[in-house]
C-alpha cells in the first residue's frame, strides 16, 4: 500500500496561509499575503496532482480502484456509533476534485495577484480564498456525510465572505446575504436528510454507506411518511442541499447574484468548483441514490435538465457578461445533473456517472477560463456590460484567443474539451431518457448561440469609443488564461472512463457519432446564429427582440423568479410572518405579563375602599370577618 | 342557679346584649357612646362567665374571678379611652366619630 | 426554696417591673432638663435587666400551672427585649426632641409594663392570665400611639387602637367565654382534653382567632393597623409591629398547638383562608402606599400570613419556624423603622417618594433599608430568605402546597413595592434630597445590631437549630 | 478550605476588598484581579478535574465536601462538582473575567457597580457547585436579585420598568420552583427516614408517580423561567436591552443557563417518569420559543433586542435539547450552554463597545461600521457566523449534538418536532446575516461615524478571550464532549428506566 | 313562679331594653344613664345568682366608677342638650346586619348546644373567705398571678392616661 497519509497536507496549507494571513495579514505589505498564498497553493496543487497520478497510476490494484483512507480522526461522538470522523477518503471522484479545485485556485491565485492589485482587502481577499481553497478540499476528501456537511457550510460562508467583499457596496452585500441564505436553506435540506439517513441506518461514513449491497438500509425499509418511503425523502432532502450549493432551480437564484464578487471568485466558487459541489454528492451518495432510489435519480435528472434548459433561455437575453456566464453555469450543471440522473451503476452503463464528472472536469477549466477573461475584460473596460464593449479583440489579443477556446469548448466543437463531455452525456441519454435527449440537444444550440452572442458582442461588433484604450492585462493575469486554455482545448483527450466509473472499474467507450454529429451540428448552428446577428453592429437583434414581445421581455427579467422570491420573502415571511410574531410577542404574550402586573395594581386600587378610615367600617368588618369565617369553618368542616 | 331559669335564658340575654353592643359601635355617632356600647359588649362577656360558672361548673370559681377582672379591665380601658378621648377634644374640639377618619386608604 | 424558683422563672418579669418602676420613681426627681440622662440610665437599666434574662434556669409552672416557664419562652422573651433594647436604641433621637424629652420617663414605663404584659401573655397557662398579660399589653399601648400630643393624627390613631382594641378584646372574651362554658376550665391543660368540634366550641374558637387576629393583624381584622401604624410615632410603630405583633403570634401558636389540638383540622382551615386573605391583601394595599409607615404596616400584614403558614406545619417544626420567623422579624423590621424613624428625626420625611436620591446623601442608611427590604422580601442571603423558607417549609410539612404556592406568589407581588422602596432610593433622581445627616451614636448602634442580625441570624445555622432544639420537646 | 468553595469564597473577598477601594480605577483593579484569580482556579479546576477523574475516580460527582448547615431539616452545604458543573464553572469565569473588562470604564458608582457584578456571580458560582436543593435555590435568587440594582441603576433607556419586570418574572419562577423544591423534599423519604434536600441522595430514591407529576411541572416552569421558555420569556428582550454591557453578557451567557442547568439537574434528573410523561408540552413550549424566538428577531431595530430573542431561540434549544432526554441530546444541550453562554456574551460585550462609541443601537442609525472599526467588525461577523452555527464554531458542534441527539427519540412526534426546531437555523441565518449587512456593511450614511476610534486594548483582551474559547470548542470540541458524555453515563443510567 | 323568675325577667327586661336605648339615645348623657341601668340590672342578675361578692363590685366599680368617669367626660367633651343626628344609613345598616347575622348564629349555637352540668361536684360557696383565699391563691384556682398583673394594667393605664392627658406646658 501507499501511503497517502501526505495527502492531509493539501488542504491543511491553505488552512495555515488562512490562519497566518487572517491574523497578521494587516501587518504586512499586502502582496506578501498574496505571494505567500499563491505559493501555497502552489504546492498543495503539485501535491495534488502527485497524489492523482499515485492514486491512479501506481495504487489501483488489478483493474480496479481502492477507496482509501489515509486518515480519519475522531472529531466529535454522537453516540456509540454515530460518530464524526475528520480524514481523508479517496477514490476517483475525490481525487479529480482535489486536482480540478487546486488547479483553478491555484490559477485564480495568480490571476489574482495581478487582477486584485492596489484593492483594499487585498490580504483579506488572499485570506479567504485559502479559507475557500481549504473548506472545500475538505468537502470533496470528506470520508462522511458530516464531515461533508461540516465543510459544506464552510464553503457556504467563504462564498458568503467572497461574495460580498466589496463589502461597502449594497448590491455585493445583498448578494452575499442571498446566496447565504438559499443555500442555507437548502443546507436545512441537506441537515435533515443526513439526520434521516443517519437515524436509520446508524452511520455517516461513506464507506459503510457506499457498500453495494450493504444491508444497513434494512431499518429504513417500510419506513414512509406521507406516502413517500423513508430513504427517499431522505435522499430527496440531500439532494435538496445538493440543489442549493448547485443552484438548481427553483434554488438558483442566489447564483447569478453572486457576481458582485469580485470576478477570480466568480470563475473560482461560482463556476469551477463550490457550484459543482452539489454535482459531487449526489455522485458521492450515486449508490444509493441507484440502488435504494431510483425515482429519486430520475427526478435528479428532471431537474438538472430543466435547469440547463431554462438558465439557457436566460442566458440568451442577458446584458451583464458576468450574469450572462452565471446562467451559462447553471445551464451546465444541470448538464452535470443529467448525466447523473440518466446514469447506471456498472460497466458501460456508468457512462453518465462518468460523463458528468467528466463534464465537470471540462467545465471547471473552460468557465473558469471564460470567467477569468471576462474578468481581465473587465479589468481592461471599467464595465460588466456588453453594450460597452466591442472590437476588443484588436487591444486584448490573448484575452480574444483565451475566451474564443473557451466558447468553442462550451459550445461542444471538436476538439475542445466540452465536446468530448457533453458528448457522452448527450449518448448516456440517449440510451435511458429520450426527454432529457432532447432537452439537453437543444440546450447545446442555445448555449452555443449565447455564449457566441457574448463572444461576438465583445471582441467584434460595432466599434465602441473607450475613454481609456483597452489594454492587455499583465502577465500574471494572461498566463492563467493561457493555461486554462490549454485545459479546455485539450482536456477532453484525457481518457476519463479509464479513471472514473460508479464501480470504481476502468470501462471502454468511444465517440457516439449517432449523437455527436447531430450535437456538432447544432452547435454551429447556433455559432452562425450569433454570427449573422451580432457579428456587425445591426438592428437584426432588435427586430426579433421586438417580434418575439413578451416572450423576450419575460426571459429577460428571468422569468420572474428572484420576484417571487422577493415577494415571499419580504411579503410573506418578513411582513407576515415576522413583524406579526414581533407584534404579537410586544403587546400580547408581553401585554399579557404586564397585564397581570396592571391587573394586580388595578385590583389593589378598586379595593382600597375597604380601608376607608371610618372606625366603624373597620369594626363593622371585624365583626362580618368573624361571623363569616365561623360559617365558612362550620360549612367546611360540616359540624352537624 | 334560679329554680325554673335555665341557662339559656341566661345566654340569651347576654349574647343578645352582646350583640346590641356591637351594634351600637358600629353605628354612634360619637366616641363616648361607643364606649358605652364597649362597656355593654364586656358586660356581656362577665354574664357569660358567671353564669357558666354558676349553671355548669359550681365546684371552682374560675368564671367568677374571669368576671371580676374583666371588670378590673374594663375600668382600665375606660380611663385609658376616655384620656385619649379628651385628647381627641383637645385637638379638634369635637368626638365625632365622622372626624377621626383622616387616616385612610 | 420556693419562693426562689418564683423570682428565678419570672426573672423576666420581674426585672422589667423593677425597671419599670424604678424609672417611673425616678422620673419624679429628674428636672426637665437633666431629662437626656435619664434615657441613657433607663438604657442602661434596661440593658443591664435583659442581661439578666439570658440567665439558663430551668423550666417550671408557677401558680398552679397559670405561669409556665421553659427554655423556649424564655428564650422568646430575651428576643422581645433584644427588640425592645433596638427600640430604645432607635428612640433616642425622637425622645430628645424637646416636647418629648419631657415625656421620656413615661415612654421607659409604658413600653416596659406593656412589654411585662406580653411576657406574661407568653407565659401563661390559662386563659386568664393571658387576657390579663393580652390587655396589659395593648391598653396602655394606645397611650404610647397617642404619644405625639400635638399630632391629630397620633391621636386618631390612638382612639382607634383603643376602641377597637377593646371591641376586639370584648369579641375575644366571648369567645372565651363559650369554651369555658364547654369545657369548665380555664387552664390550658385541662381544656385541651374537653376540646371537640362541636359548634359551640367552634363558635368560641373562631371568636379566639378573630381577637387574636386582631392583634397580629390578620385580615380581615387587620384594617386598624394602617391607620394606627402611620398615626403612631415611627419608634412605637415599629414597637407594635415587631413586639406587639411577634408575642401574639407566638402565644397563639402555643394555644393552637396545645389546648386546641384536637381540632387542628379546624384551625388549619381557618388559618388556611385568614393566611391566603392576609397575604393577598396586605399586598395589594401595600402596592400603592407611599407613607412609609404605611407602607410597612400593609407589608407587615402581609408577614402575619406568612407566619400564618409556619404555624400550620404544627409540632416542634412549627412552633421552631415561627420563633425563628419572629427572630429575623425584629432584626428586619426594626432596621427598616429605624432608618424610616432616623430619616423622620432629621428631616420629617415619612413619605417613599421623599426617599427619592436617597442613597446619593446618606448610602449607609439606604444600604440598611435595602438589606431589610430584602430580608422582608426573603432574598439570600440575608436572613429572611430563611426565615420565610423555613415557614414555607413548615406548611409543605403538611402537604399545603397550593397554601405555599399562593404565598410564594405573594411574595412574589411583595417583591414589587420593595424593589419600589429600593428604586426610590437607588435609582430615582432627586433635586432635593434628604440632605446628608448623621444619627445619634445609640441610634446608630440600634441599626448595626439590626444589621449584623440581618446578615447573620440566617446564614448561621446554629441559632435555628438551637430553637429546634429548645422547641421540639414541648410539642 | 476545599476548591470548590473557594469558588464562592473568592468573589467574597473581592467584594470585601472593593468595599476599601475609592473610584472606578481601584474597583476595576480589584475585581479585575479577583475575577482573574477566579478564571485561573477554575483553569486549575479542569485539570484538576481531569486528573481525579483520570485516577479512576468515578464517582458521579467528585471533590465533594458535606457540611451539615441545619441538620434538624437536614439542610446541608454540599458541594461536588461533574465533567457538566465544572464546564459551566470554566464558562461563568470566563464571561464574569470578561464582563469586568467589558465595563472598564464604568464611571458611574463603579464601586457599587463591581459588587453588584460580582455578588451575581457569587450566585451563579454558587450554583453550579452546590448539590443541595437548598442551597442551589439560595444561590439561584442571590444571583437573580442583584440584576434588579444592575439593571436599575446602570441601565438605559426604559430601565426601571425593565429591570422590575425582569425581576418579578424571575422571582415569579423561583416561587414556582420554591413549590417544587419543597415537594422534592417532602417527599424524598417515601420509605420512611429524614427528608432530605440531597440531589445524590433523592436521586437513589424514587419519588412517587403523582408527587412527580405535580412538582415537576412547577420546578420545570421555575427553572424555565429563567430559560426563557415560552410564553414566559418576555423578561428578556426588556431587561437584556436595558441591562448594562456585561450585565447583558452575564446574564445571557450564564444566568439564562442556571434555568437550563436547573431543569435539567433538578427537574428531568429527579423526576425522569413525569419528565418523560410531561416532555410532550414542554416539547410544544419550547419549540415554539425556538421558532418564535427567531422570528421575533428578524424585524427587530434595536442590537439587543434582536439578541435577546436570539438567546430565547438558542436557550429555548437547550430546554428542547434536554426534554428529548437521551444522551446525546443531553451532551447537546450542555454544549449549547456553553457555547451560547459565551457567544452572547461576545455578542453582548460587543453591542456595548459598539454602542459606547455610537450611543445607538438602532441598526437603522448605523451603517457601514466594518469600515471605521474593523476590529469590532470581525468580532461581531465572528460572533454572528458563531450563533447562526458555522462550523468551526462551538454554535455548530452544540446545535449538531443536539439535533443528532433529538433525532434519535423513538416517537416520531419528537423527530418532527426536531426538524421543526432545525428549520430555526435558517431563521438564525437570516437575522444575523441582516443585522450584519444593515449595520456594519455598506457604505458608512453617517458622517459622524467616521471619527468612531477602534477597540481598545482591555476591549480587545475581553473579545478576544471569548472567541478563542469559541473556536477552541468549534474547533476541537471532542475533549469538552467527552467530558460531558462522561458525566452524563450516571445520570443517563438513573434515567434509563424511565426512558420511552 | 318564683320571685326568683319574676326578677330574672324584670331584670333582663330592664338589660334588654336599656341596652337598647344605650345604643340607640340620640342624647349622650342619657345614654350613659340608661347604659347605668343596664350594670345596675346587671349587678341585680349578679345577686341572683349569688354572686353578692361580685355584684357589689359590679355596682360600686362599674356603675359607681367608670360610668361616673364616662359622665364627667361627657360633660367634659359635649354640650348636654345637644342631639344627635340620626346614624347614617350605611352605617345603620351595618349594624343590623351584624347584629342580625350575629345573634342569629350565636344564639342558634348556643341553643342547640346541649349543657350539662359538671357531674358529682359539690357548689362551693361563694364567701369572702373563699374568695379571699382563691383571689389571693398561689396554687390552681388560685389568682394571685392575675391580680398582680392587673396591677400592672392599671398602673400603666393610669400612666398612659397621665401622659395623654396631662395638660401640655406651653
Amino acid at each position: 500500500m501507499i501511503d497517502f497519509s501526505y495527502t492531509i497536507l493539501i488542504p491543511l496549507i491553505p488552512l495555515v496561509v488562512f490562519l497566518i494571513t487572517g491574523l497578521l495579514g494587516m501587518k504586512w505589505k499586502p502582496l506578501v499575503s498574496g505571494v505567500l498564498g499563491t505559493i501555497g497553493l502552489g504546492i498543495s496543487f503539485s501535491l495534488a496532482l502527485y497524489a492523482a497520478y499515485q492514486y491512479f497510476f501506481v495504487a489501483a490494484v488489478g483493474d480496479s480502484y481502492q477507496t482509501i483512507i489515509p486518515v480519519n480522526m475522531m472529531w466529535l461522538s454522537f453516540t456509540d456509533h454515530l460518530k464524526i470522523y475528520m480524514g481523508i477518503l479517496l477514490d476517483p471522484i475525490s481525487v479529480v476534485m482535489l486536482v480540478v479545485v487546486t488547479t483553478i485556485s491555484f490559477m485564480v491565485h495568480i490571476y489574482s495577484l495581478g487582477y486584485m492589485k492596489g484593492e483594499k482587502g487585498f490580504q483579506r481577499f488572499y485570506a479567504f480564498l485559502s479559507l475557500f481553497t481549504f473548506s472545500m478540499l475538505g468537502l470533496v476528501i470528506a470520508t462522511n456525510i458530516f464531515q461533508m456537511y461540516i465543510f459544506w457550510e464552510l464553503v457556504g460562508v467563504s462564498s458568503y465572505l467572497l461574495i460580498g467583499f466589496y463589502y461597502s457596496k449594497p448590491s455585493a452585500v445583498a448578494a452575499a446575504k442571498k446566496a447565504f441564505i438559499v443555500t442555507r436553506f437548502a443546507d436545512l435540506g441537506f441537515l435533515i436528510g443526513i439526520l434521516l439517513l443517519s437515524f436509520f441506518t446508524g452511520t455517516f461514513d461513506f464507506d459503510k454507506l457506499m457498500q453495494p449491497g450493504t444491508n444497513i438500509f434494512a431499518g429504513i425499509a417500510g419506513v414512509s411518511f406521507l406516502g413517500i418511503s423513508g430513504i427517499s425523502w431522505a435522499m430527496v432532502l440531500i439532494f435538496m442541499g445538493a440543489a442549493g450549493k448547485s443552484a438548481m432551480f427553483p434554488l438558483h437564484i442566489w447564483l447569478p447574484d453572486a457576481m458582485e464578487g469580485p470576478t477570480p471568485v466568480s470563475a473560482l466558487i461560482h463556476a469551477a468548483t463550490m457550484v459543482v459541489a452539489g454535482v459531487f454528492l449526489v455522485a458521492r451518495m450515486f449508490p444509493i441514490y441507484y440502488f435504494q432510489t431510483p425515482d429519486v435519480l430520475i427526478f435528479i435528472g428532471y431537474v438538472g435538465g430543466f435547469t440547463s434548459l431554462f438558465a439557457a433561455i436566460i442566458a440568451m437575453t442577458q446584458n451583464d457578461i458576468k450574469r450572462v456566464l452565471a446562467y451559462s453555469t447553471l445551464s451546465q450543471i444541470g448538464y452535470m445533473m443529467v448525466a447523473l440522473g440518466v446514469s447506471g451503476y456498472g460497466g458501460e452503463a456508468g457512462l453518465g456517472y462518468m460523463a458528468s464528472m467528466f463534464h465537470l472536469f471540462t467545465h471547471a477549466m473552460f468557465k473558469a477560463l471564460l470567467f477569468l477573461a471576462a474578468g481581465s475584460i473587465i479589468h481592461a473596460v471599467h464595465s460588466n456590460f456588453m453594450q460597452d464593449m466591442g472590437s476588443l479583440r484588436k487591444y486584448m489579443p490573448v484575452t480574444h484567443f483565451t475566451f474564443l477556446a473557451a466558447s468553442l469548448a462550451i459550445s461542444g466543437i471538436p476538439p475542445f474539451a466540452g465536446f468530448f463531455s457533453k458528448d457522452e452525456i448527450l449518448a448516456a441519454a440517449l440510451h435511458s431518457n429520450k426527454i432529457l435527449f432532447y432537452i439537453e440537444y437543444v440546450t447545446a444550440g442555445i448555449t452555443a448561440f449565447y455564449i457566441f452572442r457574448l463572444y461576438f458582442n465583445i471582441f467584434w461588433g460595432k466599434n465602441t469609443r473607450y475613454e481609456h484604450t483597452p489594454e492587455e492585462s499583465p502577465l500574471n493575469m494572461t498566463i492563467p488564461l493561457i493555461f486554462l486554455a490549454l485545459g479546455a482545448t485539450f482536456g477532453g483527450f484525457i481518457p476519463f472512463h479509464n479513471l472514473v466509473s460508479p464501480d470504481m472499474k476502468p470501462f471502454s467507450t468511444e465517440t457516439n457519432f449517432m449523437v455527436a454529429i447531430p450535437s456538432v451540428a447544432i452547435g454551429l448552428l447556433g455559432i452562425a446564429f450569433a454570427w449573422l446577428l451580432y457579428k456587425k453592429e445591426s438592428d437584426l437583434s432588435d427586430r426579433i427582440i421586438r417580434r418575439l414581445g413578451v416572450l423576450y421581455t419575460y426571459t429577460f427579467h428571468k422569468f420572474y423568479i428572484d420576484e417571487i422570491y422577493l415577494f415571499v420573502t419580504k411579503k410573506i415571511i418578513f411582513n407576515n410572518i415576522a413583524r406579526p410574531v414581533a407584534w404579537f410577542d410586544r403587546h400580547i404574550v408581553d401585554g399579557f405579563m404586564v397585564g397581570i402586573g396592571a391587573v394586580t395594581m388595578k385590583i389593589s386600587v378598586k379595593i382600597k375602599r375597604l380601608q376607608s378610615g371610618e372606625l366603624q367600617q373597620y369594626a363593622f368588618v371585624f365583626v362580618a370577618g368573624a361571623l363569616i369565617l365561623l360559617l365558612l369553618i362550620v360549612y367546611i368542616s360540616g359540624v352537624q | 342557679m334560679i329554680q325554673g331559669i335555665s341557662i339559656y335564658h341566661f345566654l340569651i340575654v347576654s349574647t343578645l346584649m352582646f350583640f346590641i353592643g356591637i351594634t351600637g359601635f358600629i353605628i354612634r355617632q360619637n366616641l363616648i357612646t361607643i364606649l358605652l356600647s364597649v362597656e355593654l359588649i364586656l358586660n356581656s362577656v362577665a354574664i357569660n362567665f358567671l353564669v357558666f360558672n354558676r349553671y355548669l361548673f359550681p365546684g371552682q370559681l374560675q368564671g367568677h374571678f374571669f368576671s371580676l377582672f374583666i371588670v378590673g379591665v374594663a375600668a382600665a380601658e375606660a380611663s385609658v379611652a376616655i384620656a385619649l378621648i379628651i385628647n381627641i377634644y383637645r385637638r379638634i374640639h369635637n368626638i365625632e366619630v365622622n372626624n377621626v377618619n383622616e387616616m385612610k386608604f | 426554696m420556693d419562693s426562689l424558683r418564683y423570682i428565678f422563672l419570672m426573672r423576666h418579669e420581674l426585672i422589667l417591673v423593677l425597671v419599670a418602676l424604678i424609672i417611673l420613681i425616678t422620673d419624679l426627681f429628674v428636672s426637665p432638663g437633666r431629662k437626656p440622662r435619664l434615657i441613657k440610665f433607663s438604657l442602661f437599666l434596661f440593658t443591664f435587666g435583659m442581661l439578666i434574662g439570658f440567665l439558663p434556669v430551668q423550666p417550671g409552672t408557677l401558680f398552679g400551672g397559670s405561669f409556665q416557664g421553659n427554655a423556649l419562652t424564655d428564650f422568646f422573651k430575651d428576643v422581645l427585649n433584644l427588640a425592645v433594647l433596638i427600640v430604645f436604641l432607635q428612640s433616642d433621637g425622637y425622645l430628645k426632641n424637646a416636647e418629648n424629652s419631657t415625656k421620656a420617663g413615661e415612654f421607659f414605663v409604658l413600653i416596659l409594663l406593656t412589654l411585662t404584659g406580653m411576657d406574661f401573655m407568653i407565659s401563661s397557662g390559662d386563659f386568664l392570665t393571658f387576657f390579663i398579660g393580652l390587655e396589659t399589653a395593648s391598653i396602655p399601648l394606645a397611650g404610647l400611639v397617642a404619644f405625639d400630643r400635638h399630632k391629630s393624627r397620633s391621636a386618631e390613631a390612638g382612639v382607634k387602637l383603643i376602641l377597637l382594641s377593646a371591641l376586639s378584646s370584648g369579641v375575644l372574651l366571648f369567645g372565651l367565654s363559650l369554651i369555658y362554658g364547654a369545657t369548665g376550665s380555664i387552664y390550658f391543660d385541662d381544656i385541651a382534653g374537653h376540646i371537640t368540634a362541636s359548634p359551640l366550641i367552634i363558635f368560641g374558637f373562631i371568636f379566639f382567632i378573630t381577637g387574636m387576629g386582631f392583634k397580629i393583624s390578620l385580615v380581615p381584622f387587620h384594617l386598624w393597623t394602617a391607620d394606627v401604624y402611620e398615626g403612631a410615632p415611627v419608634n412605637i410603630t415599629a414597637y407594635l409591629s415587631v413586639v406587639s405583633k411577634g408575642a401574639a403570634a407566638f402565644i397563639l401558636t402555643i394555644i393552637l398547638y396545645k389546648v386546641f389540638k384536637n381540632i387542628t383540622g379546624l384551625w388549619e382551615t381557618s388559618l388556611y383562608v385568614l393566611a391566603v386573605l392576609t397575604m393577598t391583601v396586605g399586598n395589594l394595599f401595600a402596592l400603592r402606599q407611599d407613607n412609609i409607615k404605611r407602607f410597612l404596616a400593609f407589608s407587615s400584614i402581609a408577614q402575619a400570613g406568612y407566619i400564618l403558614l409556619g404555624i400550620m406545619g404544627t409540632g416542634g417544626l412549627g412552633m421552631s419556624t415561627v420563633v425563628y420567623f419572629v427572630l429575623i422579624y425584629v432584626f428586619t423590621n426594626l432596621g427598616a423603622f429605624g432608618v424610616a424613624s432616623a430619616i423622620s428625626n432629621a428631616s420629617g420625611v415619612e413619605t417613599i417618594s421623599g426617599y427619592n436620591g436617597l442613597y446619593s446623601t446618606n448610602p449607609k442608611l439606604s444600604l440598611l433599608m435595602m438589606l431589610s427590604l430584602f430580608s422582608l422580601a426573603g432574598i439570600p442571603p440575608v436572613a429572611g430568605f430563611f426565615g420565610k423558607f423555613f415557614l414555607f417549609t413548615s406548611a409543605g410539612n403538611k402537604g399545603y402546597f397550593i397554601l405555599i404556592l399562593i404565598a410564594v406568589i405573594n411574595a412574589t407581588i411583595a417583591l414589587y413595592y420593595y424593589l419600589s422602596v429600593v428604586k426610590a432610593m437607588f435609582i430615582n433622581k432627586n433635586d432635593h434630597p434628604v440632605p446628608y445627616f448623621r444619627s445619634p451614636n445609640t441610634m446608630r448602634l440600634g441599626l448595626i445590631i439590626c444589621v449584623l442580625g440581618v446578615v447573620f441570624t440566617g446564614v448561621f445555622g446554629n441559632i435555628f437549630e438551637y430553637i429546634m432544639s429548645l422547641s421540639h420537646p414541648l410539642f | 478550605m476545599n476548591i470548590l468553595s473557594l469558588f464562592v469564597a473568592v468573589p467574597v473577598i473581592t467584594i470585601t476588598g472593593i468595599l476599601f477601594t475609592k473610584g472606578l480605577k481601584g474597583a476595576r483593579l480589584v475585581s479585575a484581579i479577583g475575577m482573574g484569580i477566579q478564571l485561573l482556579l477554575s483553569v486549575f479546576l479542569v485539570f484538576y478535574y481531569l486528573s481525579v477523574r483520570g485516577a479512576g475516580n468515578l464517582h458521579e460527582m467528585v471533590l465533594m465536601v458535606d457540611y451539615a448547615w441545619f441538620p434538624s431539616l437536614n439542610i446541608h452545604y454540599v458541594v461536588g462538582v461533574d465533567g457538566i458543573s465544572v464546564a459551566m464553572i470554566a464558562l461563568t469565569s470566563i464571561v464574569i473575567f470578561t464582563g469586568i473588562f467589558a465595563s472598564w470604564e464604568m464611571e458611574y458608582l463603579s464601586r457599587e457597580f463591581f459588587i453588584s457584578l460580582i455578588l451575581l456571580a457569587t450566585g451563579v458560582f454558587g450554583f453550579f457547585i452546590s448539590l443541595d436543593l437548598f442551597t442551589i435555590f439560595l444561590f439561584y435568587e442571590l444571583a437573580v436579585i442583584p440584576m434588579y440594582l444592575l439593571i436599575g441603576i446602570w441601565g438605559t433607556g426604559p430601565k426601571e420598568f425593565a429591570a422590575m419586570k425582569l425581576t418579578l418574572m424571575l422571582m415569579g419562577g423561583s416561587a414556582l420552583l420554591m413549590v417544587g423544591i419543597l415537594g422534592i423534599y417532602y417527599h424524598s423519604a417515601p420509605d420512611g427516614g429524614a427528608y432530605t434536600f440531597n440531589i445524590l441522595e433523592i436521586a437513589k430514591i424514587h419519588i412517587p408517580i403523582k408527587a412527580q407529576r405535580f412538582f415537576f411541572p412547577f420546578t420545570f416552569v421555575g427553572f424555565g423561567v429563567l430559560g426563557a421558555l415560552f410564553p414566559l420569556h418576555t423578561w428578556s428582550p426588556d431587561g437584556h436591552s436595558s441591562a448594562p454591557t456585561a450585565v447583558s453578557m452575564l446574564h445571557a451567557g450564564v444566568l439564562m443557563k442556571l434555568g437550563a442547568y436547573g431543569c435539567f439537574r433538578i427537574a428531568i434528573f429527579l423526576m425522569p417518569e413525569a419528565a418523560s410523561e410531561l416532555a410532550w408540552i414542554f416539547i410544544i413550549l419550547t419549540s415554539i420559543s425556538v421558532v418564535y424566538g427567531a422570528f421575533g428577531a428578524i424585524m427587530q431595530k434595536d442590537l439587543k433586542y434582536i439578541n435577546a430573542y436570539s438567546s430565547v431561540s438558542h436557550v429555548g434549544l437547550i430546554l428542547f435539547a434536554l426534554l428529548m432526554m437521551n444522551k446525546t441530546a443531553f451532551d447537546g444541550a450542555i454544549l449549547q450552554m456553553i457555547s451560547h453562554g459565551l457567544m452572547t456574551a461576545l455578542f453582548f460585550a460587543l453591542i456595548g463597545m459598539i454602542y459606547g462609541r455610537t450611543h445607538t443601537r438602532n441598526i437603522n442609525e448605523m451603517s457601514g461600521l466594518m469600515k471605521v472599526i474593523p476590529f469590532l467588525g470581525v468580532m461581531y461577523v465572528i460572533a454572528g457566523l458563531a450563533s447562526l452555527g458555522l462550523p468551526g464554531f462551538s454554535g455548530f458542534v452544540a446545535e449538531m449534538t443536539i439535533f443528532v441527539g433529538a433525532f434519535q427519540h423513538k416517537d416520531l412526534f419528537y423527530r418532527i418536532a426536531s426538524i421543526i426546531v432545525a428549520s430555526s437555523i435558517v431563521i438564525t441565518a437570516v437575522y444575523i446575516l441582516r443585522v450584519i449587512g444593515m449595520f456594519l456593511l455598506g457604505p458608512v450614511r453617517n458622517k459622524e461615524h467616521l471619527q468612531l476610534k477602534d477597540a481598545r486594548w482591555f476591549e480587545k483582551l475581553s473579545t478576544t478571550t471569548l472567541v478563542i474559547a469559541i473556536a477552541g470548542i468549534g474547533i476541537l470540541p471532542f475533549w469538552l464532549s467527552n467530558t460531558i458524555m462522561n458525566s452524563l453515563q450516571p445520570i443517563i443510567d438513573k434515567l434509563a428506566p424511565f426512558l420511552h | 313562679m318564683t320571685l326568683n323568675v319574676v326578677m330574672f325577667y324584670l331584670l333582663s327586661g330592664v338589660i334588654l331594653t336599656f341596652s337598647v336605648l344605650t345604643v340607640t339615645s340620640r342624647k349622650m348623657l342619657r345614654a350613659a344613664v340608661y347604659l347605668l341601668f343596664v350594670l345596675v340590672a346587671t349587678s341585680g342578675l349578679y345577686f341572683l345568682l349569688k354572686f353578692q361578692f361580685l355584684a357589689a363590685v359590679q355596682l360600686t366599680l362599674y356603675a359607681g366608677g367608670i360610668v361616673v368617669l364616662i359622665i364627667f367626660s361627657i360633660l367634659l367633651t359635649s354640650h348636654i342638650s345637644e342631639k344627635f343626628k340620626k346614624p347614617e344609613t350605611w352605617k345603620l345598616w351595618m349594624g343590623i346586619t351584624a347584629f342580625v347575622l350575629g345573634s342569629a348564629l350565636a344564639l342558634w349555637t348556643l341553643l342547640s348546644h346541649n349543657f350539662v352540668k359538671e357531674p358529682g361536684v359539690k357548689e362551693i360557696p361563694v364567701n369572702m373567705h373563699v374568695i379571699g383565699n382563691q383571689l389571693l391563691g398561689v396554687g390552681k384556682n388560685g389568682f394571685a398571678l392575675p391580680f398582680e398583673i392587673i396591677s400592672l394594667l392599671l398602673l400603666a393605664s393610669m400612666v398612659a392616661a397621665i401622659v395623654i392627658a396631662k395638660k401640655e406646658k406651653n
